[in-house]
């Protein structure tokens, strides 16, 4: 109640929430929204552009086109920016969801296992967080067949690579959450490990690994960005912002609406999302440990 | 004359009073304790002396020697911390600076009010070391903080303020996280400091028995405002206020003896436990009969939790057994064995509310709906039927502790071990708790374990009592024969140590502990029979392991 | 402390080893065969089936990976015409792409990775270091609001918008600065640095932010810390206070992320890399792996591997110096 | 100094090969220099680079346009003598020819550099060899047999004869490829060897660095009397490469410092410069323009349905829009939109076709009526293309034909496959694809090698290594071929070949999308920088920063 009224109090957070909330609708109603447009994110126009100039757009933004159309193909960029919200946060989102689902699973097991059991799932997690996962997400995706669906394998990999912060919190909660006095009062009535995780253990978690969840979610979507930037990620027709940044590139000077469109937008929602993430860990935990790194 | 006149001092941090018209005053050389509960405004008042409030509202008078410190300069002010008031506090583990050498620290101090040069500050530095009995100074000068154990921080800390010769030492509760051995040497300290030097001592504590024998005045503090004031032989030994009488009821009294007959329920033999390289149970042997209150009591570290916790099979020992009614505790937990534990605030999922926190070992053991039975346990300890759907922060410490109570009663278990059920709450709530769980033992004829370092409340609870020292048991026996006669030298120690809240008793310890402090260096090796010096130091754990904090793994810290 | 470093050269071993089987293993299951891009146009099956066993590419993989390891503890020789050609101690293999040894590939690639790391890692510690503690000692109280604001926007900006708002001003709309183009230290030290402003920018963009925000929680930290209260309390000096105690904290927890983001940074400057076209070791890898060029690839993770497992170790050492609680196990 | 006064533009009459030497040519390339050595390169012509340092027995007619697209002799005194109906070629070598050591090059060079080339180790180069040599496709390379060729005779250290399994017109193109350079036997190094391969012409090595840097200064054996297609007017030579082709049009357009010495020989310009070509704009005097003859085509394969329906090929043929797939190429300064599948120039045959006329932007109605006279409606199909774009048959593409096929109601499913692996599935009848992106560029001014591998039947290759995509065996089409390869005299090729393709265009067995054009930027201080009939860029040997 009061956690939710000093969130309402915290005006950057409400921006930010206001911002991301309109992003997800964006997201889920894409369809709608380009059939508003009249527009959809795959049609051609090359009657819109200028061939002899390489295809740069031979307008800007139009009735018809209302953030003008993409250099080189005509495509709508209005529906290619509202598909693409829905890969950069569909992709975010689900990977979010397996990092928890792994990164929770290993952190309690680590917690709650014996020492060795203890070790090896903590050396690993310190492995993951160590080592510069760009490399591997980017050799993981380059040998990966071409016909596996991109958007999900990008999911898997960013989760794959990316659960050692979750499991880390998880695994420091679930130390401390494990002294206390409750879980060895559970244990003295006669509860088994299973028993104390679900009951105990996992409720204590919510809060600080929810918390770390919130900052993930921007960082899940900036790696997405930066893979498809680099080509190796959501493969075209279909739309990912970082993927139109990286064929901007080609069209700095000729079409800057092309570079400023996807850039502003992602820079907007990932702003959007770090504000949420920001005041709910303000007000879960004003005094919690540096978690953003 | 007077070294400090307080006036009319009033205290607010926002919406809160935290001091409310204090007034009072100290002759230089003199010793005035500051007693009342915890949130009374005592730090306040402290940190106020030095001007040390950020955010606060202050208004009335300080006068330190002819200087208002209320309304001083930054510049003043700062001439004044150190050189002529000095601070001792509360927590000795992290009042001082972690990367800097306790010598230096001193000498920091020492050079900025005096302008020494950087030898003749070390050197002072080793001198009030030496002053304050840190053995070897010169080489302990060099140690960093967490090279120290409790007792030889605090002593630090004592020779910092030390250092500059302040006229006034105030002294925040300088020994609530020491044990009492350690505590009465520290205590000792002062006084010998305050004899030594000349200096006025403010003591600050919640406890009496702190205040009792080193202080001429005292007063009393609660809700910010003073309750009761005047010479310390009087206040604590003919109080006129209601509360300063509270206060001094609540303290435990010796309750008179029990036969019992009971056979042995739970058999330990030969139990110990090693932690890596250190060993907190050693080769421990004891019954607990049936229907008796048995009393552990020892010194932080002792291993008491240790011993606890493998009692109720939370930790299984590394050798020996333990059997409760002849089957190993390991497959006997549950509904035969319950604890109690020391922290209500951890005791409790906060999560959870504390009907479904209660019902848990009940449903573990197959009971469905437990929900009416929970409710009358809540009222036989204290609370409402509707407190089944609050949540543990919505009850004071007090509160909870009931339910932690009543969730080790709720499976009707045979036997409850209590580690430190009291030690957290305020002393007249533990007087309450204490009352509660004899009334509850008598009514279900439970057999008790009682773990604690208080001396004074075990008197007052146990049958027979264990005394431990270093993992091992030091001494067994009943209750008034361990307390009359002890036989073994920790346990003299112990009782020796323990604070009393009678004036005049206080003085008389202290002048015993002296004498025998004054044999033991004399003859240079400790008598054997009193053993104060002896074990003295080595209680402190001076060359015991001081913090230690985890090894880095691959990518720690985040 | 010699027991340390032996354990933790120990780990590491492992580590790098077991990276290397996961990396070849990948490389492997992958349906790829670096040999048809080497053959070339019009390449027949009988000549791929040549050009493979001139590649050492039709042993099994387990044999190949025994090939490896040894000669990469003891060198090895590889048939190249009329005569051998043998690849000293360290082998990492021969690059199918380039033909020459990938630790010469690697040496190449390093200095300009380094210096995009070195140099980014400066510009950040200066900035981030700068601002938290501005902003921690609450002198200013705009300065506050505005750090806020840019740590906020240093977690949103991904690298390469950064990178390519950067060029777009800079490049093309002011032409104050040339298109990046890597020239050596040893060359030219000034055009150097003008051709990695623009990368250390980027980077330090978002590097600078964390720094900001970890400097100035540990400053506001330490200073709430009991024993800066005690300091107060004996009349020490504020700025004193916060040069000795209060950065001292703050420092702790800065210099072991130095040392861990300076490896991070050399092994993930792919997107930096390839948005500023500077030849680094993250660009080598891009093309590697799209070239299915699987020794310089191995290589690129081992050396990156290698990096980070000693920049832990470093930033345990520089711990332990830092703060004198911690004791090397 | 250059004749044409204050004007900075390049005119040819202006120029003066006796005039134009010195000063220091940048070259600012995007791919590196993979390879320098003349056995693993895969030219056309002879390179723009490699062409610097390796004379062949031939080379390329450095002149522009139809002129340029002849071969003209290099080391060897004439285009080669053929006998036994073009089975057997016989070449002299000049007198007057050094290795940049001063050591006279031998036939026994040159037949070593050929033998070279067929080794594993090294591997790379273009497989007309190989095929064409009696007994030649087992030859293990001299390192393995170092009895050499025997279909390549060496009479004296002047003359080399090489007998062919069948006829081939075609010869004096193929000799203007590197492995037709000479190689010392006792400089042979074997893989190493590319790090200073010996030069026989005009430059030599200073310093390489593979895909990084290549430094060329002048070989003092050179000499202009002894060459004179290559002007050879800078005196040094600096190749930096791994730029990125955005980067190296910036800096060729502002010419800032040594960039204006700059040009480059594989970043054609993109739509940044493009916008700033207006005509009379001082960067319009900057550019060349020509025609690489290569063009971009959707392969069928005939053998699997729905594509063995000749229907469904005519329908997409007229679905098809070509000014989408020109735009996804960049344009159409550097794409024209092809109805044939040779590209039009006169070198190679080109006759103007058009079997199923639907404009550029196509003609989906049309297509939807031939669908739905075939009886087929909802046609879903899958298209095989490049994960990457870098060779113009990538994504992009794929996504415009994608559209294109979606206006005339067929669903097309992308099927992106690994540039690296591409040719590899793409060239096994087994695992090919329906339908495939695919380009085919010249590797000689011929139609030759344009039509062979991919219509002749017996070319389909079950293995691997594959063109024929369509898998179309008409032996009347193979016996023409076999025909036109004896002829000699290539006007009378070229009509024939021209013929050919017009007659297998009714077919639809490949859908032709566009051909190349090529757009290069040059430095303010270039000149001479005109792009030669063969390759349709500058030639680095003719131009001048003086
Ligand atoms: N900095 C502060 N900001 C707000 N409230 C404060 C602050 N310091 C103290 N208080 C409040 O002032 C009151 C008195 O606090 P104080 O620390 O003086 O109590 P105390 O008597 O020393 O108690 P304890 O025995 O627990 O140390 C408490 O209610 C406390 O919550
Ligand atoms: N899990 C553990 N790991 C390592 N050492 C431990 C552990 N638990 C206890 N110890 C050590 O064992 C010794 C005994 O601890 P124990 O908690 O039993 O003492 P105690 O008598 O209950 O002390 P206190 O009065 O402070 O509660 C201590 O020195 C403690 O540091
Ligand atoms: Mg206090
Ligand atoms: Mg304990």
């Amino acid at each position: 109640m009061t956690l939710f009224r000093r969130l309402l109090d915290d005006r950057a957070f409400l921006a930010g929430a206001v911002i991301a909330g309109v992003m997800v609708l964006v997201a889920l109603f894409a369809p709608l929204l380009t059939a508003l447009a009249g527009q959809d994110p795959t049609t051609f126009h090359p009657e819109l552009l200028d061939s002899a100039r390489g295809g740069v757009p031979l307008h800007g933004i139009t009735a018809d086109h209302w953030l003008g159309v993409e250099p080189g193909t005509g495509r709508d960029l209005f529906a290619r920016v509202v598909y693409g919200a829905r890969v950069s946060l569909g992709v975010a989102v689900s990977a979010l969801a397996l990092q928890l689902l792994i990164g929770v699973g290993i952190g309690v097991a680590a917690g709650l296992g014996g020492r060795y059991t203890d070790a090896v799932l903590s050396r690993l997690t310190d492995l993951t967080l160590a080592f510069p996962l760009l490399v591997l997400a980017i050799a993981l995706l380059a040998i990966v067949p071409q016909s596996w669906p991109r958007p999900a394998l990008l999911a898997v990999v960013i989760a794959l690579l990316g659960w050692g912060g979750t499991a880390r919190i998880a695994r420091g909660e679930t130390l401390s959450l494990k002294t206390r006095d409750y879980v060895s009062a559970a244990r003295v009535s006669g509860a088994g490990t299973l028993l104390v995780a679900r009951r105990e253990i996992l409720p204590g978690l919510a809060a600080p690994v929810l918390t770390y969840a919130a900052l993930i979610l921007p960082s899940n979507m900036i790696t997405e960005a930066g893979l498809s930037f680099l080509g190796v990620g959501v493969r075209p027709p279909t739309p990912s912002w970082g993927q139109m940044l990286s064929s901007a590139t080609t069209w700095f000077r000729a079409d800057p609406m092309y570079v400023f469109v996807p850039g502003a937008l992602l820079f907007v929602t990932l702003l959007a999302f770090v504000l949420v993430a920001n005041g709910v860990r303000r007000v879960v935990d004003p005094r919690q440990r540096e978690v953003l790194r | 004359m007077t070294l400090l006149s307080v006036r009319d001092l009033r205290i607010g941090f926002g919406n809160t009073q935290a001091v409310d018209g204090l007034s009072f005053d100290l002759e230089a050389g003199g010793a005035l304790g500051i007693v009342g509960e915890s949130g009374s405004g005592k730090s306040a008042t402290a940190l106020a002396l030095l001007g040390l409030h950020g955010e606060a509202r202050i208004e009335g008078s300080i006068d330190f020697d002819g200087l208002e410190l209320t309304g001083a300069s930054e510049d003043q002010l700062r001439a004044i911390r150190g050189a002529g008031i000095a601070m001792v506090f509360q927590e000795p583990l992290t009042a001082l600076s972690p990367f800097h050498r306790v010598g230096d620290q001193i000498a920091e101090v020492y050079r900025l009010h005096t302008g020494a040069t950087r030898k003749a500050a070390r050197e002072r530095a080793v001198e009030v070391l030496r002053q304050v009995h840190i053995a070897d100074p010169e080489r302990r000068a060099r140690a960093y903080p967490h090279e120290f154990s409790g007792g030889m921080r605090q002593r630090a800390l004592i020779a910092m303020a030390l250092a500059c010769n302040p006229r006034l030492i105030v002294a925040d509760e300088p020994t609530t996280a020491l044990d009492v051995t350690v505590q009465a040497q520290i205590l000792d300290l002062l006084d010998e400091v305050r004899t030594a030097t000349g200096a006025a001592l403010l003591l600050i504590s919640h406890d009496l028995g702190v205040v009792a024998g080193s202080t001429d005045d005292v007063i009393v503090m609660r809700r910010g405002a003073v309750v009761e004031a005047g010479a310390t032989d009087q206040v604590l030994v003919t109080p006129r206020a209601a509360y300063t009488k509270d206060l001094l009821a609540a303290v435990p009294k010796p309750s008179p003896a029990r036969v019992i007959q009971g056979g042995p329920l739970l058999r330990v033999s030969g139990v110990s436990k090693r932690f890596r390289k250190f060993t907190a149970v050693d080769d421990v042997t004891l019954d607990v009969r049936e229907g008796e209150t048995l009393g552990i009591v020892g010194e932080s570290g002792a291993g008491k939790t240790t011993l606890s916790r493998m009692m109720v099979g939370l930790i299984p020992p590394d050798r020996g057994s333990i059997t409760l009614a002849g089957a190993d505790i390991a497959r006997r937990r549950g509904r035969s064995v319950q604890m109690v534990f020391q922290d209500p605030m951890s005791s409790l999922n906060p999560r959870r509310t504390v009907g479904e926190s209660i019902a848990d070992p009940l449903r573990l053991i197959g009971e469905p709906a437990p929900r009416v039975k929970i409710e009358a346990l809540l009222v036989r300890v204290g609370l409402a039927p509707s407190h089944y759907d609050s949540y543990p922060h919505q009850l004071s410490g007090g509160m909870r502790q009931r339910v932690g109570i009543a969730r080790a009663l709720a499976p009707s278990p045979r036997l409850i071990v209590c580690d430190e059920p009291v030690s957290s709450l305020d002393v007249t709530t533990q007087a309450q708790v204490l009352a509660l769980l004899e009334d509850i033992r008598l009514e279900r004829e439970l057999t008790m374990v009682f773990v604690t370092h208080d001396l004074a409340v075990l008197r007052q609870i146990a049958d027979r009592v264990v005394v431990m020292h270093d993992g091992a048991v030091a001494e067994v026996g009943d209750v008034a024969a361990v307390y009359d006669q002890p036989q073994h030298a920790y346990t003299k120690e112990l009782l020796a140590a323990i604070p009393v809240a009678d004036p005049i008793e206080a003085r008389r310890r202290r002048a015993l502990r002296r004498v025998e402090l004054a044999g033991a260096g004399l003859s240079g090796s400790g008598l054997a029979g009193a053993g104060l010096a002896g074990t003295g130091l080595a209680g402190t754990g001076l060359d015991g392991a001081g913090l230690d904090p985890e090894p880095l793994g691959a990518t720690q810290p985040e | 402390m010699t027991g340390y470093l032996l354990r933790r050269v120990g780990g590491a071993i492992v580590v790098l080893l077991g990276l290397s089987i996961i990396v070849y293993a990948l490389f492997y299951l992958a349906p790829k065969d670096p040999a048809i891009l080497t053959c070339g146009k019009g390449c027949t099956p009988d000549r791929l089936a040549d050009v493979r066993a001139a590649m050492g590419l039709d042993a099994s993989p387990p044999a190949q990976y025994w090939e490896f390891l040894r000669g990469l503890f003891l060198g090895r020789d590889f048939p190249a015409g009329p005569d051998v050609r043998h690849c000293p101690a360290p082998c990492l293999g021969y690059s199918f792409e380039t033909d020459q040894p990938v630790t010469k590939l690697l040496a190449d690639r390093l200095p300009v990775s380094a210096s995009l790391a070195i140099g980014a890692e400066i510009l950040s510690l200066a900035v981030g270091i700068g601002a938290g503690l501005l902003s921690g000692l609450r002198r200013f109280r705009i300065l506050d609001r505005i750090v806020n604001g840019l740590i906020l926007a240093g977690y949103a900006v991904p690298v390469f918008l950064v990178g390519l708002f950067l060029l777009l001003l800079f490049c093309v709309r002011l032409q104050w600065l040339p298109f990046p183009t890597y020239v050596p230290f040893t060359t030219d030290p000034a055009a150097w640095a003008e051709n990695l402003i623009l990368p250390w920018i980027a980077l330090a963009v978002i590097q600078s932010a964390a720094y900001a925000r970890l400097t100035r929680a540990g400053v506001q930290e330490s200073l709430a810390e009991d024993h800066v209260r005690t300091a107060r309390a004996y009349g020490i000096p504020e700025g004193r206070i916060v040069r000795t105690r209060a950065l001292r904290g703050a420092l702790v927890p800065l210099v072991t992320l130095t040392a861990i983001d300076l490896a991070a940074i050399m092994a993930s400057a792919v997107l930096t890399e390839t948005m500023f076209g500077l030849p680094g070791v993250g660009q080598l890898l891009v093309g590697a792996v799209n070239q299915i060029d699987l020794p310089v690839v191995v290589g690129v993770t081992l050396l990156t591997g290698f990096l980070v497992v000693v920049a832990n170790a470093v930033a345990d050492l520089l711990y332990a110096a830092v703060d004198p609680r911690v004791q090397l196990r | 100094a250059c004749q044409g006064g204050g004007d900075t533009g390049t005119t040819t009459t202006a120029f003066d090969p006796a005039t134009c030497q010195g000063g220091t040519l940048s070259v600012l390339n995007q791919g590196g220099i993979t390879h320098l050595d003349p056995a693993r390169l895969y030219t056309s012509g002879g390179g723009n680079i490699p062409s610097l340092l390796f004379r062949t027995l031939t080379t390329r007619n450095r002149l522009e346009g139809e002129a340029g697209t002849k071969p003209a002799p290099d080391l060897a005194t004439d285009l080669g003598t053929p006998s036994d109906g073009a089975k057997t070629w016989k070449y002299t070598l000049r007198d007057d020819i050094f290795f940049e050591d001063g050591t006279p090059i031998t036939s026994a060079d040159v037949k070593y550099g050929i033998e070279r080339s067929f080794a594993p180790e090294l591997p790379g180069g273009a497989p007309y060899l190989r095929d064409w040599l009696v007994d030649a496709a087992a030859y293990p390379g001299p390192y393995k047999a170092p009895d050499g060729l025997r279909s390549i005779e060496t009479p004296d250290t002047k003359t080399i004869i090489f007998k062919l399994s069948k006829p081939e017109g075609d010869f004096p193109f193929l000799a203007t490829a590197t492995q037709f350079a000479p190689v010392p036997k006792a400089k042979d190094k074997g893989a190493d060897y590319e790090a200073h391969p010996v030069s026989s012409g005009p430059y030599m090595v200073e310093k390489y660095e593979p895909k990084k840097t290549l430094t060329l200064v002048r070989n003092p054996h050179w000499s202009k009397a002894a060459d004179t297609l290559r002007y050879a007017c800078p005196d040094r030579i600096e190749v930096t490469s791994g730029l990125d082709a955005a980067v190296i049009n910036q800096r060729l357009t502002s010419g800032a410092g040594q960039d204006a010495n700059a040009v480059t020989t594989d970043a054609v310009v993109g739509p940044e410069q493009l916008a700033q070509l207006g005509s009379g704009s001082e960067l319009d005097k900057r550019v060349a323009r020509g025609e690489f003859p290569s063009t971009t085509y959707l392969a069928f394969n005939t053998k699997k349905a729905p594509f063995d329906n000749p229907k469904v090929r005519e329908a997409l043929s007229y679905a098809i829009n070509r000014t989408s797939v020109v735009n996804a190429l960049g344009g159409s300064a550097v794409a024209g939109p092809s109805t044939t599948f040779l590209p039009p120039q006169k070198a190679l045959g080109y006759q103007a076709y058009d079997y199923f006329p639907a404009g550029d932007n196509g003609d989906p109605a049309k297509a939807k009526e031939v669908l739905a006279a075939a009886g087929l409606t909802n046609l879903t199909i899958e298209l095989a293309h490049e994960n990457d774009d870098s060779e113009g048959i990538g994504p992009k593409v794929a996504a415009a034909i994608q559209d294109a096929f979606k206006q005339a109601g067929v669903t097309v499913t992308l099927n992106a496959i690994d540039t690296a692996t591409y040719r590899d599935v793409t060239g096994k009848p087994a695992t090919q694809p329906g339908l495939s992106l695919a380009t085919w560029g010249a590797d000689w001014p011929s139609g030759g090698p344009f039509l062979i591998p991919i219509f002749d039947g017996r070319q389909i290759i079950t293995a691997g290594g594959n063109f024929n995509q369509s898998q179309y065996n008409d032996p009347a089409v193979n016996a023409e071929i076999d025909a036109i390869q004896a002829l000699t005299d290539p006007a009378e090729a070229q009509a024939r070949w021209g013929a050919l393709d017009a007659k297998l265009g009714k077919l639809a067995l490949v859908l032709p999308l566009t051909h190349e054009k090529d757009v290069y930027l040059y430095g303010k201080n270039v000149k001479n920088a005109v792009p030669d009939g063969w390759r349709g860029t500058y030639d680095l040997a003719r131009i001048s920063v003086k």
